[in-house]
């Protein structure tokens, strides 16, 4: 057991925090959160300034240990979060690298690692949420196009994207995890249109995605007709997986400045607070700690996220919510204010207990498949 | 970086824990509830399988191994509920004599109690003023003293990780018994009640797990504080868990569930507490 | 001794439910969430329907009921998330003109914070120096002064009787929509984990309802304020447990349970907060 | 809404009153808990006091108000527990009160109220706990008698009862919640053995008791052979009814005790104390009205506790262990001695969740009989 990093590790680090050092003063001022082109210039204009300075794989190519590094340098450094480029470089990205025909992978990585292009995410639907394999988007051959016909919810960048990793219905006789296939949409095609979904915390970061009689071709499918479901799941563990590591270190930043406001307004002589605060800081440091500890087990079993990540996105997502409840506490009156960023950040933190699987799926993802307890009859 | 146990660092685990599954089984450890007082056999036996000494200097006759062999070997000795006052005379090999061996038995003050203090040979802080109290825990003797005296963060780790290994027993003790023990034509581990409650008790042992080892590999003694709050949190809510999966039998004084709990309990008291280790951690931010 | 809703209190619960939803019912919840701003008219149509005159005496003109019957109507004011400061309204209803016939609107200072400032006409406390904030409700506008102004049991115990209708709402949006929703091939309400869930919301809201209605009853000061504690609780969580229940469709603006959530958050920092309500009731034991 | 006592009530209240006053300096001094014949005498002989001052049959007769007023003050005087005498006043006798005959009335329901004879519950077994009707002591008819082969467990003063009320499998043929039949048992009937069993307060609370071909007259079976299962339910509620509020009396004198002991040494200057203890003023502040709201209930519909019990039970059973974890914050180290009543009582909060229906099977009664949400697959 170590925590020390090696000294190619410690090369990699410094590199990164220098050129982090020299890029991020240059950025321009971020967008609004509601300018969707601008977002999407702003994030495309980092990828790309990542990808020119040797970062645009890190999340695909680098060690687990380096893109812990990564994620925490960027995160302390304040630099722009992955945002419209999340689904391209964390989950369509991997699975056509690990799934994709060699002219599929030189047509659509390239532009994904570049931001040249943007990816979103068409896999839940209205009625098929907790319950994923249950879609009934349908999609049927004609000809060398497959014809799409459905809708999709909670797309995020939709607006913006120019690509939709789309898993439809192809065979409705199958049983249900059967049958699917896993297509790539582009989001221009006729018979596609987006409706935004404005959440509780008064922002649009999901849509939904309607699509009538919309035409992809074949060679768009990625892995085997109705082999779809086993193509999507290569990658979703990447969610849960150290993806979440960099929040982990933002959070630790926010307590940090909890405190210090506590402090300032006096706040910080009440005990309770106090304490609430303490035990927050003992349970994100061990997050941080197990997020370590998770990147070395993948290092060790070749970079795959071992179910340890089902474990962390549980503790991570209560965590979260605890830490934005004791923030309320600090802000006092000032929790209803919208105007201060903690009162945002608690609205979207209550997301974190569903999106990504629930924590009641995972939990019983983590007594079934960690535990091997037995299936309910 | 390389957060795992290395091959020499299972080993030592693994051996250990074959040790104590030879020498302190579930038939041992119920006679030492039914028949309370250190087991000095016992002790030595500990001590000639290097657990006392595992951290004294090799040049003096010790093991030469660090924090980190410590608390997988103390992880072990949580597990297995070993009784005896094992942090005390692990800190004491390297400076008392015979403590490295087995032969001295070790206890300190720690805060106000001193647990052991009859069996002990040598004792650390002023117990002049001890005073017996019926321990709730049959395998933890306790006396009480009116002056403090407080622990350093090694005596917090090392009591981190038996608390770890108490969760973990519990832990493994719950998914068992919900895997074995039928009501309504089913295993109770199918029903989902049960089985949230079980998914809980691991989400508890692994972030505390990362806290009490990396407490140990960076020395750094605000992570070995940490460390202890999560970790004495997983060992009572563990075993409370534990206890609510097995229902009535685990309210009884035959399953090793009271115990795990009752020894959380104990070990929660010593070292740094909750409340002190959360101003601690608090004033660092 | 009978602790029960008398049949005048059914009928008048009933009668003042069913008025709420002829006028305010989810459409208009739905209109007041896009066109912020207090409906005059459906605050007249209060008046008239005896709301704000409710516990004004029968010689002054009112209808001289009791502050049980007021917990009652605040209740169901609560569950159909009225927007507006009834509370404030209503106890002025006695001595400010036009008050109890809703042609008067009135707000108050509480604690530092103004609901509804801009648009009251008579307002309570200092706020001179008011400034409005970005209120997180979109159906409470809220200013904030630099002074104090500690409000009594009577709000405390109002604002109590709304946070146990919301949370009662919140109760039965979650097992309506757990009863209706099906993943797996079966409503998720038959899911062990959501039925839980659902059984705890009802566990939050009966101990809170026996709270209320006993402290309107007593007229203790401090059972009001435990009321109001035991409230605060019950219209958070249920609020944050039924958006679980909803899972995703409870995180988009069009569900309501966001604004539930949101009216218990501001409702929790009116009137007596958990700290000053905890600590009062310690102080008394 | 009125929590005011009627005349008649407080009448009741007041000569209650009035006896505890006389009654209690001249009751003898407790028994050891490990006194199993001094205990019973003791508590034989209290309801043998409470008879002759005509409370005798509080539990049955009384209005539930009445009731709720006896245990409030018998409390709060520090009066004995019903002690031995639960199984017979609480549930076998109302059971025979209901179901059976006049025969059986008349033989067994006297000596239960003067105290003379002692029940016991012989329903759970090893393998039936939460499951109870998957119980599998068998009885077979031989004549004018059943015999009876079997275990059961969780039996509170089984070493000295008289009779037990005995659940037993008649017809193993039939589904499992039909084929029961209830049987009084004579405790002294050859092949019974009692063996206790200790808990984990090191108490022995509870004990099995073995069956070894017992032989049980038929006019001891209450209600119809096979129609066991029917006639406990009829008395099952009555354990989660109102049963416990004499116990929230309690908590709160307990409470005020805490806050004592707590301004005495010092440790009230810590307001994350001080606060839980508010916190759970509050709490069984509320228990109490929603013991009297359920009492009042009750009154209207005819005595039977409303479905709100299993509500109740769920609160309170958490309630108190909360209260005795605080009560372990306000002991400090001295939380782990058990010379502590606290420590011990602690110690047996720990069943509450578990006892007379998990706090699982609770929640489940709740959400489908209450709630109406539907029952899994």
């Amino acid at each position: 057991m170590d925590l020390a990093y090696t000294e190619e590790e410690e090369a990699f680090r410094d590199g990164l925090r220098e050129w982090l050092a020299r890029a991020l003063p240059t950025l321009p001022a971020p967008p609004s959160p509601h300018d969707w082109p601008g977002r999407r210039a702003y994030d495309t204009a980092w990828q790309r300034a990542l990808y020119d300075a040797g970062y645009g794989g890190v999340h695909w190519e680098a060690t687990p240990t380096q893109r812990l590094i990564f994620l925490e340098e960027t995160e302390e450094a304040g630099a722009p979060y992955v945002g419209a480029n999340f689904v391209g470089l964390l989950h369509a990205g991997p699975t056509i690298a690990a799934e994709g025909t060699p002219e599929q992978r030189a047509r659509w990585l390239p532009p994904i690692l570049r931001g040249d292009e943007v990816w979103c995410q068409g896999f839940s639907e209205p009625d098929a949420g907790s319950d994923l394999a249950s879609l009934r988007t349908r999609a049927w051959r004609d000809g060398d196009h497959y014809v799409v016909r459905g809708s999709k919810i909670w797309t995020s960048h939709a607006e913006v994207a120019d690509w939709c990793e789309l898993l439809v219905r192809t065979d409705p006789d199958a049983p249900k995890h059967r049958g699917l296939t896993w297509l790539a949409l582009p989001m221009a095609a006729p018979g596609v249109t987006v409706r935004p979904l404005r959440t509780l915390a008064g922002s649009t970061e999901f849509a939904e995605v309607f699509l009538d009689e919309v035409r992809v071709p074949v060679d768009h499918r990625v892995g085997a007709e109705d082999d779809g479901w086993r193509v999507t799941l290569v990658t979703l563990s990447y969610e849960r997986g150290t993806a979440f590591a960099g929040e982990v270190v933002a959070c630790r930043r926010v307590l940090g400045d909890l405190a210090r406001e506590a402090r300032a307004d006096g706040r910080w002589d009440d005990p309770v607070l106090r304490r609430r605060l303490g035990r927050l800081s003992a349970e994100f440091g061990a997050l941080w700690r197990l997020a370590q500890w998770n990147a070395s087990e993948a290092q060790h079993t070749g970079g795959v996220p071992g179910p340890g990540a089902s474990v962390f996105k549980l503790r991570y997502s209560h965590a979260r919510q605890e830490l934005y409840d004791a923030a309320a506490d600090v802000l006092g009156d000032d929790a209803l204010d919208l105007g201060r960023t903690w009162t945002r950040e608690r609205l979207s933190s209550l997301s974190y207990t569903i999106a990504a699987g629930t924590s009641q799926i995972q939990r019983t993802i983590v007594a079934e498949r960690l535990l091997g307890l037995p299936k309910g009859r | 970086m390389d957060f795992q146990l290395s091959a020499d660092q299972r080993a030592l685990r693994d051996g250990f824990r074959e040790i104590l599954r030879a020498r302190f089984g579930r038939d041992a450890l119920r006679a030492a509830v039914d028949a309370p007082g250190l087991d000095r056999e016992l002790w030595r036996a500990l001590g000639k399988a290097g657990f006392f000494a595992l951290c004294v200097p090799e040049a003096r006759g010790g093991l030469g191994q660090g924090a980190a062999e410590a608390v997988l070997v103390f992880e072990e000795a949580g597990r297995a509920l070993l009784p005896g006052p094992l942090v005390a005379t692990f800190l004491a090999a390297g400076d008392v004599e015979g403590a490295a061996t087995g032969e001295t038995v070790v206890t300190a003050v720690s805060g106000t109690l001193v647990p052991w203090l009859a069996e002990a040979d040598v004792v650390r802080g002023d117990v002049t003023a001890a005073e017996p109290l019926r321990s709730v825990d049959p395998l933890t003797p306790l006396h009480r003293v009116p002056g403090r005296r407080e622990d350093g963060p090694d005596v917090s780790l090392l009591l981190a990780a038996e608390q770890l290994g108490s969760a973990c027993a519990s832990r493994d003790a719950a998914v068992r018994y919900a895997g074995e023990r039928e009501q309504f034509g089913q295993p109770i581990g199918a029903f989902q009640a049960v089985k949230h409650l079980c998914a809980e008790l691991l989400v508890r042992t692994e972030p505390a797990r990362a806290a009490v080892y990396a407490a140990a590999v960076t020395g750094d003694p605000r992570e070995a504080v940490a460390a202890k709050l999560l970790a004495d949190d997983a060992a009572v809510r563990n075993a409370r868990d534990c206890l609510q999966v097995y229902g009535g039998m685990g309210f009884t004084w035959e399953a090793d569930v009271h115990l795990h709990l009752k020894r959380a309990w104990v070990r929660a008291r010593l070292g740094t507490t909750a409340a002190r280790a959360e101003e601690e951690l608090a004033a660092a931010l």
